[in-house]
């Protein structure tokens, strides 16, 4: 099925770091079912760095793979770093995705911000923050194929 | 590794018999039907053939087949056809809520032209209620469209009393069948269901692509979708492809004779896969009628995971499915048919759609009812959603 | 005895390349380009290789092109497509006189639809003039439609400077041109034309029946005639013929490369049976332009006698040709392209209409120039017309 | 090309009766060049029988068939059993004619009465009939194919 790169295959068949991470810092949960795609990211953070991550994803092979890419991205990053990770990033180290998965199911980054985020809100004493609920692709998918 | 197609409805590999059909026509016999000179002749003759064995698939004369490219085209002439040929009549045109895009799609693009429509409700097994076309007929109701056989989730509708109704009421309204899927399987006798008009794909039943068919019974009014030559009795234009149109003759034939036979290899495949999926896995639920169902039709919906992923793991061990989720279809939406029937969108993403063909067998069947539970256990493993409902959340 | 094929215009025959690309597709990959496991992958790789092929021939984006299943079809979806798109700016179509059916027919057909359609006249040698479009522009005007060269006739038009008087009159209205005769014999560069829209039939340059191609210049927008599913960009619903599609690429490439070996071998053909027939039989006229015209067209006017005897008569010495008299179209009406050049319908009736192609030789040209002249004459013979003419009534 | 039968071929590639007769009794006309079709037919009576006939036909494959087909039936005949003979008769002793020229090409019968009636005018010192034009057939053939 090469409509996905060698990367997002590997990554989807050999996904790095899935699981939980039960006594997590900080975690990022982003998706609606209804649309395909869950992406819930456990991070375990010391001395500003990602120690740990973990996922868990619901969803087609690109979201399966850009979860996966993004764990092992950001192992061992200052989370600097880890913030400026974008979605493109993620999506260039997989090779690239197919173009009509490039804005649905590539939002690995924006769950693992979201974890950050969360431990921040976390140790700033505010508690977790929500799950997001995006369902920003839900379009006809027609519109987008128009030439215009 | 062996390859096993379980997504018939995307494709079925032609039939020998068909290929030997279509074989002198692409050099030898490459003449255009339409000459007068010997070229013309086989090409001719050929048409000639096919229409006899399409007619003979439909009971129907050969003079009401015509033939076009593709089912889309087939619905779409019956549609905008239709339409068009009667818009003085009125501008109303029912359709089940669980037609195939190339029927719902055609209609919705009527109402640009200032037509209206009303999109039947099915029940939870994805039945047409012949009451619901009662009550929705109108005066300026020109044609009703309702699938014999859903793409999706199998289910045979009550075509017979629809077309009943729809002629009964008096208007003159037309009565089209897609039998798409399911021409080639169950029976698609025109005179028996009732119907003006009928779409049919041979490439559904182990026919060439490029050859579709379309039965418009005498007296039928419809305006060509395709304007131009004096092709298919000038109700669809263009150089005839005439290969194409002589396997597909064939594959009809094929289709008459083998009907029964057909339903004899698949019915057990279509048990045991349902039996040992439903039996093997929790949360996994049959979508469409369990007894006037399509025999080679399976629609499944394993709850926390997503279609793409099983389809994919399936894939990597030779076991090539469909799935009506949002990230298979090329719209990027789930299902409307599942939507349709009630099943809730989150779940419509854990759709798997098995379509079955001459070339499964139980083993194949029996390779993929071990290959499924790990997988299902393996993503529902990674799945946030499992996560949350076996921790009670 | 030899079969000579002078009616390349009916049909080609199939290059062996061609028929080699389309082999694999159908049995062995048979798979439905839109499925995402592994039967999907050479199909869908078959198409994109197309497109990219049938774009080098147009000079154009692979994106802006797509395949259709024939001619008509394209011609169709150019002008009802453009139609339904744009109706709400205008309802004015503008076409020439010597349209293929597949356009005049389309036109017609919205006319119940409230559309208005100008058809333009052609000189003697089947000319449009630029400035009758120029004329014949509204400020509701939203497509204007001229045939490249015409699949009678031979006459090739200056789409360019038809295109820029559409595009410079600045309301928006699109241009298309009918390049089914054209494709494959002349250039057709859509940017040098300067057309938002193009079709063509891979059929007639040695490609396979049953895919057609559509250049849709990106931002031109068209509504489908075939609604449906995301196939082809959206533009045309219906399962793909994959073994036709990949056929047609190979018909297109072998054309870019080919163009000038083709001219050069046709032109010698072309001129020796002009110019022969011409001077050994008397009272035939050429119609359509001597020089600008296609290498492989040839169409004559045979005083006194019938197109259908003419053509019987050749047939039985292996000579395949056709005409444009009401006897041997299926209308029964004479050629309505004689017509608008001002040849009377009387005289209509025994024009001989010659397309060569790549299997012709100048053997060929000299066995008819041969065989013509004796049947010229019998045919005259027997003849009530030539009777009178000769007797002076 | 079958779309004619063997008859249709034989009577089109040997014409039987092909001609004029330059001393004619009676001569008939009919047809159109601007529909495709022209026959004149020529009678020489004798004994209120058909002596001799012979025919010119500007047309297709149909008309000469059928011009031929009919001149072989009357020769000899009586001019009531000519009378008699109908475009149909014609037809049915060709083994049939493709439906789209039963009602274009098949007119020989008719250019025959009309020979006969022109012999009856001028024996009645009425002169010769005038040649008949016919365009019946000049219709838009998709109506015709219209499936009502
Ligand atoms: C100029 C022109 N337009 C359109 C067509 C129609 O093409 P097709 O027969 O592929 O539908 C033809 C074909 O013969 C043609 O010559
Ligand atoms: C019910 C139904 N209708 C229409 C179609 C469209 O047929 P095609 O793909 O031949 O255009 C399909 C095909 O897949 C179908 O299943």
């Amino acid at each position: 099925m090469p409509v996905y790169s060698e990367k997002v295959m590997d990554h989807f068949q050999h996904p790095r770091n899935v699981g939980e991470i039960t006594d997590a810092d900080g975690i990022g949960e982003l998706g609606n079912p209804t649309c395909g795609d869950i992406m819930k990211i456990y991070i375990k953070v010391k001395d500003n760095k990602i120690e740990d991550v973990k996922f868990k994803t619901f969803g087609c092979g690109a979201a399966v793979a850009t979860s996966s890419m993004v764990t092992e991205l950001v192992k061992g990053k200052t989370l600097e770093e880890a913030e400026k990770i974008s979605n493109a990033a993620v999506a260039e180290a997989l090779d690239g995705l197919p173009p009509v998965k490039m804005h649905c199911s590539n939002l690995a980054a924006d769950a693992l911000h979201l974890a950050i985020e969360d431990y921040k809100s976390v140790k700033a004493g505010k508690g977790h923050i929500a799950k997001v609920e995006t369902c920003d692709h839900e379009h006809e998918g027609l519109d987008e194929l128009e030439h215009a | 590794m062996k390859t096993i197609n379980f997504d018939h409805f995307a494709a079925t590999k032609m039939r020998p018999e068909v290929k030997s059909a279509m074989e002198p026509f692409f050099i030898e016999e490459y003449g255009n039907a339409q000459s007068i000179h010997n070229l013309g002749d086989a090409p001719r003759e050929a048409l000639d053939k096919s229409r006899v064995q399409a007619a003979s698939l439909f009971n129907c004369a050969s003079s009401e087949v015509i033939f076009t490219s593709s089912g889309s085209e087939s619905n779409n002439l019956a549609i905008k056809g239709a339409a068009f040929a009667r818009m003085a009549q009125g501008k109303h045109i029912i359709v089940s809520g669980i037609e195939h895009f190339s029927v719902l799609n055609a209609v919705k693009s009527l109402t640009k032209l200032g037509f209206e429509f009303t999109a039947l409700p099915v029940d939870k097994d994805g039945f047409v209620n012949p009451d619901d076309v009662k009550n929705a007929m109108r005066k300026d109701t020109i044609l009703v469209s309702v699938t014999h056989a859903s793409n999706e989730i199998g289910t045979i509708q009550n075509i017979k009393a629809i077309s009943e109704i729809v002629h009964g009421f008096g208007n003159g309204a037309y009565m089209h069948t897609d039998a798409n899927t399911s021409c080639g399987f169950i029976e698609t006798d025109v005179k028996e269901l009732g119907v003006d008009m009928l779409s049919a794909a041979p490439h559904r039943f182990y026919g060439p692509k490029g050859a579709g068919l379309f039965y418009l019974k005498k007296g039928t009014r419809i305006m060509p979708l395709i304007d131009g030559g004096v092709q298919e009795f000038g109700r669809r234009a263009g150089t005839e492809n005439v290969a194409a149109i002589a396997g597909a003759g064939v594959a009809c034939e094929l289709a008459k004779n083998e009907l029964n036979k057909r339903r004899e290899h698949l019915l057990p495949i279509q048990n045991h896969i349902i039996d040992s999926v439903l039996s093997s896995i929790d949360e996994v639920y049959l979508n469409g009628s369990r007894t006037n169902r399509l025999p080679n039709n399976i629609n499944f919906v394993i709850k926390y995971i997503e279609g793409e992923s099983i389809l994919m793991w399936l894939n990597n061990s030779g076991i090539m499915v469909a799935s009506g989720s949002a990230c298979t279809s090329k719209i990027l939406k789930s299902s409307h048919v599942l939507t349709a029937i009630g099943v809730d969108a989150a779940l419509a993403q854990g759709s798997l759609l098995i379509s079955l063909g001459e070339d499964n067998t139980m083993e194949d069947a029996k390779y993929f009812t071990e290959q499924l539970p790990p997988i299902v256990q393996k993503l529902r493993e990674m799945s946030p959603l499992y996560e949350e409902a076996k921790s009670g959340k």
